[in-house]
């Protein structure tokens, strides 16, 4: 999994906003200054995100959005969101409990954390790029190539056009590059993870186990790549458990959970109710 | 370039001044321009361009012809400094022409690609209209096929926008013959996609 | 053609056939193309072009670059031939932009936001990357600017996956060309500021 040694932090990141113009910076507690290099000191931990009063920069960022009158500072704005939410994220992590290693839990939080840093990591580092590119492209489009038109006595030797079109092939044509080639969308897939219904992936597990072989966990979830779509199936088993529908067997400790079908009875009705207390 | 500094005589007077290009200079710059420009350039126009006298740009100019000839002791170039026309004008050397017309055939080949095809229909049913909207509508960057097209004769320059300096291009004669129309208004109709579409595909940038 | 290393290379041996160029044709011919080239010509095109093979046009081309900055006791051109997006191509030298800009009417094309700018350095290190994953990269919807890169022709459609049906885009030859640079090989390495390399982040979706 990802690991952030501060080490290994390359020195582009110090360089924190200082290419760009002032934007959004900060006078907290603990930290006053740029917004980027609030950022470039969590990422190299050297400040710890637990520290810092999310609210407070939310309240600073708030007042600074009412001074803003131009694209360019909205362009930063938005950036802002993006990094806000990793922060919380990192933040959360941050709080839960640390210490030994005792259960798979806390390794699965350790590495999330590691995960989040490297997503922040990972968001200043195509910034950087960026600049790159953005430099790149503005000294260049200074520079001057020779494209001319070509000479008379060469485009006259250019090959005659064969035409096979007809007027309803050429209105044809244009129909189809008139033709919107997708709907315009503006998707809200990044907003939010798909929901996932606790209910659906329960009746998943009780079509699996009811009246079956056993299963292991591992089998239950077998073939499914969406982490959502495994956490639900796994709450899911935990609610069964509750409702007494199955019973679990683990040999040893961080072994495969076998999973087998004890309700004497159910209904379609038990699963109606069942997950009720993630329904928000 | 210091040999170039003792022929400076020729051109600038004691007490010119400095800021004045010198000779070289004003050779290398030609060149620059030269290497850019679409039309024979007169005289009046590079000098102008450098900030040079004509004189001066003159005498360079028949310098860059001979220097390219290889009558400085260089190669005799591959291209050559010709007047036509009243002005100046890079142009390949005739006895490389066989060279470059193989090249020219094989970039044109006799039937435009699909892509041409589309593009010119494009601007076919949405003339006058600029190369950016052609890349909105066709949501791919069309510069290089409108060249062509352009080349082909089958659309040309109709006017520039003065505010945002766009060209905008229209359809030419050739291609109603192609089609075997006599007017654009014979253009088959392609409604309903089109009718109050035109606003519409604007938004889609 | 192995005479071609030599200085003799001019004169041809007996018995070569007498159409092959000699190594000063074959620079010559290359000037000729390039001024009539409106695109990077890579060596192969030029090679077939002229007819001649692909070791001796790369050294030659290595000739006129040096012949052009001035190496070869010559001026340093007010051009050169610079390697940019993949193939060789005559330029205005930086130094003479300025007067240039002022005679050629160029369309710079508006400036690229900052969003557009970060999501092109996405897709230009993890292509061919589809948008949803772009997305899950920034955290942000990204289908206008996708759809102006597009326009501007720096990404392209690669291909559409057969199963989710999702467009997974790349980068273009003109993106490198606007850079400045000839092969994605040239693109600053940021794999070191990405701490588990590519892999770790797709599990963040």
């Amino acid at each position: 999994m990802a690991s952030t040694t501060p080490g290994a932090l390359p020195s582009l990141l110090e360089a924190g906003g200082d290419d760009q113009a002032p934007g959004f910076s900060l006078a907290l507690d603990n930290f006053s200054g740029p917004f980027d290099l609030l950022l470039s000191l969590i990422a190299k931990r050297e400040l710890d995100i637990t520290e810092v009063s999310l609210s407070a920069v939310t309240d600073e960022f708030i007042s600074y959005l009412h001074g803003l009158d131009s694209g360019g500072e909205l362009d930063r704005a938005s950036e802002f969101l993006v990094v806000a939410a990793t922060l919380l994220d990192l933040k959360v992590a941050g709080l839960l409990p640390q210490g030994e290693l005792v259960d798979e839990g806390d390794v699965a939080l350790l590495e999330a954390r590691d995960l989040l840093f490297a997503r922040l990591l990972q968001y200043r580092a195509f910034k950087e790029a960026a600049a790159w590119f953005g430099e790149g492209l503005e000294r260049e489009s200074t520079r001057h190539a020779r494209v001319v038109r070509l000479e008379e006595r060469f485009r006259e030797r250019t090959p005659e056009l064969v035409w096979t079109l007809t007027a309803q092939d050429f209105a044809a044509l244009a129909a189809l590059a008139f033709a919107p080639r997708e709907i315009p969308t503006v998707g809200l897939d990044h907003l939010h993870a798909p929901l996932v219904s606790i209910r659906e992936q329960a009746a998943q597990v009780v079509a699996l186990l009811r009246g079956g072989e056993p299963l292991t966990f591992r089998q239950l979830i077998a073939g499914i790549e969406q982490r959502g779509v495994v956490i639900a199936r796994f709450l899911a088993v935990l609610e069964l458990l509750r409702h007494a529908a199955i019973s679990f067997e683990q040999v040893e400790p961080l072994g495969d959970l076998t999973l087998t079908w004890t309700a004497p009875q159910w209904s379609d009705e038990s699963l109606a109710t069942l997950g009720a207390d993630y329904d928000a | 370039m210091p040999e170039v500094m003792s022929e400076q005589a020729e051109v600038e007077a004691p007490g010119e001044p400095a800021t004045r290009p010198v000779v070289a200079d004003i050779e290398r710059a030609l060149e620059a321009i030269l290497m850019v420009a679409d039309e024979p350039l007169p005289l009046v126009s590079l000098a102008t361009a450098i900030g040079a006298p004509v004189p001066a740009v003159r005498q360079s100019i028949e310098r860059l012809v001979a220097d390219y000839d290889g009558e400085d002791g260089g190669p005799r170039r591959g291209f050559e400094l010709r007047e036509v026309g009243g002005g100046w004008r890079l142009y390949v050397r005739p006895e490389h022409d066989a060279v470059v017309a193989d090249l020219v055939l094989t970039q044109n080949p006799t039937r435009l690609s699909q892509a041409a095809l589309e593009t010119l229909a494009v601007i076919a049913y949405k003339q006058p209209i600029s190369r950016g909207s052609i890349a909105s509508i066709r949501a791919v960057n069309v510069d290089s096929v409108v060249r062509t097209l352009v080349g082909r004769g089958l659309i040309t320059e109709a006017f520039t926008d003065p505010e945002t300096g766009a060209i905008h291009y229209e359809t030419t004669g050739l291609l109603l013959t192609q089609l075997g129309i006599n007017s654009l208004d014979e253009l088959p109709p392609i409604s309903p996609l089109l009718p109050d579409g035109a606003d519409g595909f604007d938004d889609l940038r």
